[in-house]
């Protein structure tokens, strides 16, 4: 019932996020302070891998879509890494599938980031 | 709770009920708790995955619209083919006028009461000025979604 | 809930009430229900699974004593470093006498509640001709057993 | 939150009743019916394999010592398997290690049963 944040370089200029547990109302905070201050920082391009988060709600997702929002807005983008049915099908009933680039592997998110 | 979903065993209804405190931390305590209640009847793992999200989304807006005066109360009522989850916060602050709107006028506003209508069969939402808000959802075992 | 505990969350006490149906079958839901509250305390995960067990071992005594009228009531209060856990029954049956005797002469009797003694670092039973048996335990984070 | 039994025939007389999942108050009874039927048809000699079971309370300890108890009017016995360190902690407490033999693996158990 917790969340673990690992944040690390990749190629060129991308940095990947990796999560790990249930980003819900409660553990949603350190995700979105982990992507802010990426951002803060002057990176705008992002992998978010959820391959071993296991729950996500509408917080978590709230923190998703902030975070393509800000790097948008530098002409960067976000691209997630996620394999669990569950977690695919809530990207697919919102819309959001649309909207982030979703992969089954992180090698494919991040060649698709360039 | 990766267990396989047991075998019906509810005859008549019967009711479960959880009080939290309204704070972000014990959201979990209702997800896990809807989850072994809806374990005890026929739905599919996918299907107890379906109610854990939309009542973690019904208590995430109840946590949000809390003074933290009172628990949010959860009453889970099983019943052989269906589970019914009504949420109860206690707060009477003007924002769940709107939350009421939302969901009379079909219109998708807040994520979290989107995904509930998507995830459950039946969802209904009524504000009273003196009782606060009260969410109630429901889903058949081997429902529509 | 083969999950690492969580670091502990609570700065005062929190309360979170839980009522099933005084049927065996939901036994499990007191179980999982107690198991997310430990969660958030600093509890290892053994602690968590004695825990766990003394709380099935006390709704399994209230299942048995219920006369199926009234719910089975459990009230966790969580503290920075221990757990409290009230679990009530409304039953006045006679049978609960003796329950009280056996915990209060320190006479093993019953199987669960000699468990729920081990596992539990206090562990106390009270009966009301009115209202029925109260059986309260706490266990502290790395306590002494 | 279920129990699985499943009781096969091995060596000699002896037979296996192999449990998978979790032994409470409500699904004690299975377990119970299991030992009850096997008994009843005369077997007496009885390996008891736990190593799938995540959960048991006082009520199973309790179908398990009420087994003992009428293969032992038999001149039988009942061995356990038992290697989940939480499981064999609770016959610990309970002072049942001393009552029956409780087994890292089922050849060991059977072993001990002739
Ligand atoms: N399907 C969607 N596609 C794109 N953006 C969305 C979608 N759903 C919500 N958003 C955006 O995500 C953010 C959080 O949404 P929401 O949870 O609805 O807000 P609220 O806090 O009012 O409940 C908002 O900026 C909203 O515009
Ligand atoms: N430590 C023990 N060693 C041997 N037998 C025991 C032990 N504890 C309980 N028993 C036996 O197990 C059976 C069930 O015990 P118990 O759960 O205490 O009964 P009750 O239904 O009265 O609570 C009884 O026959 C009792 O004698």
């Amino acid at each position: 019932m917790d969340i673990k944040v690992n944040v690390r370089k990749s190629a060129g200029d991308a940095y990947v996020v990796e999560l790990a547990g249930e980003i819900d109302v409660y553990t949603s905070p350190k995700v979105k302070d982990a992507i802010t201050e990426l951002i803060d920082q002057g990176h705008y391009n992002l992998v978010i891998n959820l391959e071993k988060v296991r729950y996500i709600d509408s917080t978590g997702l709230g923190v998703l879509i902030g975070g393509l929002k800000r790097v948008r807005e530098h002409g960067g983008s976000v691209n997630l890494v996620c394999t669990n049915p569950q977690i695919k099908k809530i990207f697919d009933i919102t819309g959001l599938v649309k909207i982030f680039g979703i992969f089954d592997d992180e090698p494919s998110a991040m060649k698709a980031l360039v | 709770m990766n267990e396989p979903a047991s075998l019906s065993t509810i005859e008549d209804s019967a009711f479960v009920e959880l009080r939290i405190p309204p704070k972000a931390e014990w959201a979990a305590v209702a997800r896990l708790t809807v989850a072994a209640v809806a374990s005890r009847l026929d739905f599919s793992l996918d299907e107890i995955d379906d109610i854990k999200l939309a009542v973690a989304e019904a208590c995430t807006h109840a946590i949000g619209r809390s003074n933290g005066d009172h628990p949010v109360e959860l009453i889970f009522e099983a019943q052989p083919d269906s589970i019914i989850v009504t949420v109860r916060d206690f707060s009477t602050s003007p924002h769940l006028e709107s939350v009421a709107d939302e969901l009379d006028e079909n219109h998708v506003g807040g994520l979290g009461l989107f995904i509930i209508q998507s995830l459950m069969d039946d969802v209904d939402f009524h504000v009273d000025a003196g009782t606060g808000g009260e969410l109630t959802m429901a889903k058949r075992v081997g429902g529509t979604f």
